[in-house]
């Protein structure tokens, strides 16, 4: 008997252990994301429990006993009618209050994270690193560092998963988009694609390695010595002639890039934008689009000449030219 | 009940405003008026536009229902447009940290 | 029809068997007609929704491309179909007050021929001219030097242009489909002031067609407006 | 009055010699028809084949997922057989299914009229669905479409090699057929009602079906457009959507949704409605709250328009459009709940019979409950981002699509079935295939909401071992909804045939439609009558004939 019931709750143990409830928990939202998740279920299961009771109670209370009957009419109730949709309405409230909330907190990257960059094609992923290691499928990232990754497309749009951390966003040609992470466990996470992407969808998947900070310096400074994209963009600006025109002394024919980064521009048709990296990849793809009051519009496309991998490069260089005094990531306080 | 008949007169008033309305929309796109060109041209498209809903589609001696079909066509087209600018218009957005970070973009703007 | 009705036999030539009466298959036909321009404010306005966020996302290159496009021809175009929302109305109107055929013919054939008119001059004046100066996307278009960067954003511009001032013309040409209808129809002394539903429910359509061009005119032609070519 | 009339009706004779089913013979006689009877056979029989075919795809893919690395196909096919699927089930069986089947069928008799207001453009309406038919069947016979039916771009207009346009045309044409039903009901209700019968003696179900013609012909068009645009990308290479042109792939999203999460309304509202006549009739009590239920129909059709971003929240939409469309997706759950709770009050103190259509009834009040609270969970910002583009997703809308507007079809089917046919069909057996639809059901789907929150995205043809067991225990529930599915079928067809004659009102149901003839003749009614109650008058009419 006691035999029995020791292997029957095995059993049940073993099955647990087969089938879990939630996927590692491994960043530092996945247990807010999964408080979330858990209360929801609760109030799913307590309403789906509530509705399938009461229909089953009344199906065996109030069953016909014989076709004659007369059952009494009961057409409203004003009260009860005020009270469940009150009801729902104060737990859909509640649950948008707190869901939003969450949702806000996790979509601004703090200001000490580490930049990885992203290129999603068919059907790889593509990850870089700033110090220069490029990765295909494989993501190597640092334990309690928080993480930014910025990410684009080459060809169709994809989805960027990693269940453990509870992140994930579409990764669309022609824009960057970014997520962020703090990595709180170490081990080897998936990472999927979620967009449909064509053929090979599914197999467009890898791992995330979270280590030590101090392996992840090993990691970094191991391995074949790659130029970093900083250097990369260096050359790439020197290469494309770049430098002809935006002369680090705004002796050039076109604006000195020194110290744009971040700093709010004034632009030709008198909107006011942040220089970002998305500002950046649209001056070299399409610079008219983004013309300066005081410069003649002679820069060429630069789309075609370069890739998305090279424009992150060329990004990076900008970014190491100084960032701007006004740039508002510098003024907002860390979280 | 039979429809309304509309006099000849009310027609060719219409269509007088009609004319003079064409002629007007085109003069202003040659006068420099910044981003307030287009708001003129809009409006004066409105304007037509209301004048043949009203005496050539006889909205004006319509019953109810009819009005009704037609604020609801003009509704629903408002909510496709103004909620896909709601993304477009503040896609590059981004909530600054603090309590009261979800809101400093529309100070920014 | 399935088979006779055989309980309400009585009823006039004039209105179908569903309907108790004709007043019902009037109304019937006229709410019908209204639902269905809504079906086509929205079916344009899936096309105007991207427009207004495109031309929000490329003003200049929207700009550009607009002014390839001839002013006095939309103008124009403007003021045909304008005409012929005025000679539609008032073959409605001969009908109503009872005019003779031959007044309602007239101005049914009048509205024919002001939609042909647009069609014509859509079709040699702009269309064709467009495709000489290899400004149709799809088929045959170059970009300019002048555009520079701006190119793909004119080609926009021009697909849209393309797109919407087809459809259009395609609903002008399903009208003027209806107008000899209407026209045979009068021909036939079918029209009096008791029965003249499909005149008016044909009439909605017709207005509503013109209303759609009075949108596209200043949208298409007229951004940014024309007190300069070229860039800024 | 007696208590048991809702109409001032000469009591119908048991049996009508002549009926619309045999009034003329000959193929001509129904496809030339305008009879809206014959029109929602016609739609009742290409629907089933649709049904049929997407659901062959469904078998072939559960097939596949058994295994991780895929027991079945190459991925490539696999891509085909998800998007012919979702393409056939969505667009060529549900949305028509209710509205197009049992809405043509039922809204003439329900308001006391001849027919539809325009016939010939109901009929119209069906050669539209065969053609939009054919072109997709045409696309999947000619090796298939790859994109999913969501038709994302950049991919569908520039990447895929399969053919879209083919496909992309056939649904434009689908749903201008889908647009003309819209148009026609509304024209019918608005101008066609018998005399004294206002808009709130109106049965739930034409309310149902008037908030669903609403969402039909002003969702529509903006879908057929967008799908359009991409068929001309496609075909002429210039750039709309594609960004490599200039053209934002985000836009089309929203165009997409602006259509096609209303069009979940389209699926659920009419089942809604059918739910809100076999709960009153098997109960033999009036609806509880029926101006609730009544308004909700119309808030849902209002609000299901303004939330469609909530399928947009990872695809780089704004985070401030983002706010605003969960908070309005919120909303939306309200009216719902409001349906929900009203039905199960109408059970309170009834005579409940627990004959088929009764039980698809109540499983449908409880399946949808689940599909609609775990919506709750896609609309909550933080949550979606994890679960959306997994198996959570697949099982919430299958959910509310499968066990909600599937179930109401098919327990629509049953309740209407002698009155369509004017044959019985077996009882026991319907019960039967009720419960083992129910278990089948729950045993495919209820696994994938584990599944998606574990992680595994949906529309992968192999996937990494962890998630088989979840897998195979779906697969083997598809089994159990498959054999479901197919009884049906079966009785229903042998009863067509051999089943017993019904009567007039086999259910003792209220409601014009159960005063005529079964089935009845091709004028509905021989007067047109008077209506001078309320609706659900019950308990109603005695039983006059039951198998």
């Amino acid at each position: 008997m006691i035999v029995s019931i020791q292997s029957g709750l095995l059993c049940i143990h073993h099955l647990a252990s087969l089938i879990p409830l939630h996927p590692p928990a491994a960043s530092s939202i996945a247990q807010d994301v999964d408080d979330l998740h858990f209360t929801l279920t609760g109030i799913t299961l307590f309403f789906t429990a509530l509705i399938f009771g009461c229909i089953f109670y009344f199906m065996l209370k109030y069953r016909r006993r014989s076709d004659d009957e007369q059952p009494e009419q009961v057409v409203m109730n004003l009260p009860l009618e005020i009270t469940w949709t009150a009801i729902p309405t104060l737990i859909c409230a509640g649950i948008f209050i707190w869901a939003s909330a969450l949702y806000i907190r996790n979509s601004r990257p703090p200001a000490s994270s580490t930049e990885i960059f992203v290129i999603g094609k068919q059907w790889m992923w593509h990850l870089q690193h700033p110090e220069g290691p490029r990765e295909i499928n494989e993501l190597h990232v640092p334990l309690n560092v928080p993480v930014k990754l910025t990410m684009t497309s080459q060809d169709v749009i994809h989805g960027f998963y990693i269940p453990a951390f509870r992140v994930k966003k579409d990764v669309v040609p022609g824009m960057y988009s970014s997520i962020w992470f703090l990595a709180t466990v170490p081990g080897t996470y998936h990472l999927f694609c979620t967009q449909y992407c064509g053929a090979e969808h599914s197999q467009m998947i890898g791992w995330v390695y979270v280590m030590e900070p101090t392996d992840y310096a090993a990691w970094l400074a191991g391995g074949a010595k790659n130029e970093s994209m900083v250097e990369t963009g260096a050359r790439l600006f020197d290469q494309l002639g770049c430098e002809a025109c935006h002369a680090a002394n705004n002796t050039g024919r076109g604006p000195s890039l020194l110290g744009v980064y971040g700093k709010p521009e004034k632009l030709r048709d008198g909107s006011t934008r942040i220089v970002d990296e998305a500002l950046i990849r649209q001056a070299i793809v399409n610079p008219n689009s983004v013309l300066l009051p005081n410069y003649p519009s002679i820069m060429p496309t630069f789309k075609g000449q370069v890739d998305e991998e090279q424009v992150l490069d060329l990004i990076a260089y900008v970014k190491s030219l100084g960032t701007g005094e006004n740039a508002p990531n510098e003024r907002t306080p860390n979280q | 009940m039979s429809e309304h008949v509309v006099p000849v007169k009310t027609y060719v008033g219409v269509f007088v405003a009609l004319i003079c309305l064409t002629a007007l929309t085109t003069g202003a796109a040659y006068i420099d008026m910044g981003r307030f060109n287009t708001v003129v041209a809009l409006a004066i498209a409105v304007v037509k536009m209301m004048l043949v809903v009203l005496f050539f589609m006889h909205l004006k001696y319509s019953s109810g229902m009819t009005r009704i079909v037609v604020i609801a066509g003009i509704f629903w087209l408002g909510l496709l447009i103004s909620l896909t600018l709601a993304d477009e218009l503040t896609r590059h957005w981004t909530p600054n940290a603090g309590p009261w970070g979800l809101l400093l973009p529309f100070l920014h703007f | 029809m399935a088979a006779p009705a055989p309980l309400h036999d009585a009823h006039e030539a004039d209105h179908a068997h569903q309907f108790e009466e004709k007043e019902q298959q009037r109304e019937a036909g006229s709410l019908g007609m209204w639902t269905f321009l809504v079906t086509e404010v929205m079916f344009f306005g899936g096309l105007f929704c991207a427009y207004v966020i495109y031309r929000s996302l490329h003003p200049h290159g929207f700009e550009l491309g607009s002014h390839l496009l001839e002013v006095k021809f939309g103008a124009t175009n403007t003021a045909v179909l304008i005409c012929s929302s005025l000679t539609m109305a008032l073959a409605i109107r001969s009908a109503q007050v009872g005019k003779s055929k031959a007044t309602i013919i007239t101005f049914l054939v009048l509205t024919m021929l002001l939609g042909l008119t647009f069609i014509g001059v859509k079709l040699y004046f702009e269309w064709y001219h467009d495709y000489l100066d290899h400004i149709v996307p799809g088929i045959d278009f170059v970009y300019r030097p002048e555009w520079g960067s701006f190119a793909p954003e004119v080609q926009m511009l021009m697909v849209f242009y393309f797109f919407m001032t087809g459809l259009h013309a395609l609903h002008m040409v399903v009208g003027i489909g209806i107008l000899t209808v209407l026209t045979i129809m009068a021909a036939r002394g079918r029209f009096s002031p008791r029965y003249y539903a499909p005149l008016e429910i044909s009439g909605l359509y017709w207005h509503f067609v013109d209303i759609i061009w009075i949108y596209l005119f200043p949208l298409l032609y007229l951004i940014g407006g024309r007190y300069s070519t070229g860039g800024h | 009055m007696s208590t048991t009339a809702v109409a001032d009706l000469p009591a119908p004779s048991s049996q009508s010699p002549v009926n619309y089913l045999n009034a003329t013979y000959g193929i001509k006689s129904w496809l030339l028809t305008t009879d809206h009877k014959r029109i929602a056979l016609l739609y009742l029989a290409s629907i089933t084949v649709m049904f049929l075919i997407g659901g062959i795809a469904a078998v072939l893919m559960r097939i596949q997922l058994i295994e991780p690395q895929g027991a079945l196909v190459q991925p490539e096919t696999y891509n085909k057989l998800f998007s012919m699927h979702g393409i056939v089930m969505v667009f060529f069986f549900l949305i028509p299914s209710i509205p197009a089947v049992l809405g043509n069928f039922l809204v003439p008799m329900m308001i006391g009229a001849r027919d539809l207001a325009f016939p010939r453009i109901n009929l119209l309406s069906w050669y539209l669905y065969i053609i939009g038919s054919i072109f997709v069947l045409y696309a999947i016979m000619s090796g298939g479409i790859d994109t999913g039916w969501t038709f994302y771009e950049p991919y569908s207009s520039a990447f895929s090699h399969t053919h879209v346009i083919a496909a992309v045309l056939g649904i434009f044409i689908n749903g201008f057929s889908s647009i003309l039903t819209g148009l026609n009901f509304i024209v019918t209700i608005h101008k066609m009602r018998a005399p004294g019968m206002t808009w709130f003696r109106m049965p739930l179900f034409l309310w149902a079906i008037y908030a669903t013609s609403v969402i039909q012909i002003l969702g529509t068009p903006v879908v057929a457009i967008a799908l359009f645009l991409v068929g001309l990308e496609r075909l002429f290479h210039v750039g709309i959507f594609d960004p490599a042109i200039g053209g934002d792939p985000i836009l089309f999203q929203h165009l997409f949704w602006f259509y096609s999460h209303p069009a979940v309304y389209i699926m659920i509202l009419p089942g809604m409605g059918v739910i809100s006549e076999l709960v009153t009739c098997f109960a033999k009590r009036k609806i509880f709250g029926y101006e609730f239920v009544a308004f909700s129909s119309m808030a849902i059709a209002v609000l299901s328009f303004l939330v469609w971003g909530h399928h947009m929240f990872v695809s780089g939409q704004s985070i401030y459009a983002g706010l605003i469309f969960s908070v309005l997706s919120f909303l939306v759950a309200i009216p719902s709940a409001i349906k929900v709770f009203n039905w199960t009050a109408t059970l309170y103190k009834g005579s409940i019979s627990y004959d088929a259509p009764m039980l698809y009834a109540l499983g449908f009040i409880g399946l949808f409950t689940m599909g609609g609270l775990t919506g709750l969970f896609l609309a909550s910002l933080a949550e979606n981002v994890h679960v959306t583009g997994t198996y959570f997703i697949v099982a919430h809308f299958h959910y509310i699509m499968v066990g909600g507007a599937v179930m109401a079809y098919l327990g629509g089917i049953h309740f209407w079935w002698p009155k369509i046919t004017g044959r019985l069909y077996p009882d026991g057996w319907a019960r039967f295939a009720a419960l083992v639809i129910f278990v089948g059901f729950n045993l495919t789907f209820f696994p994938q909401f584990m599944l998606g929150y574990l992680g595994m995205p949906r529309r992968y043809a192999v996937y990494p071992a962890e998630f088989q067991v979840l897998n195979v225990m779906s697969s083997a529930g598809a089994t159990v909804l498959g054999v479901g599915y197919v009884i049906p079928l079966i009785y229903l067809i042998w009863s067509m045939r051999y089943g017993p004659a019904a009567g007039p009102n086999p259910w003792g149901a209220t409601g014009l439609e159960w005063q005529t003839p079964s089935p009845p003749p091709t004028e509905n009614f021989e007067e047109i009558p008077v209506v001078t109650a309320e609706p659900y008058n019950y308990p109603g009419p005695k039983v006059v004939i039951r198998g």
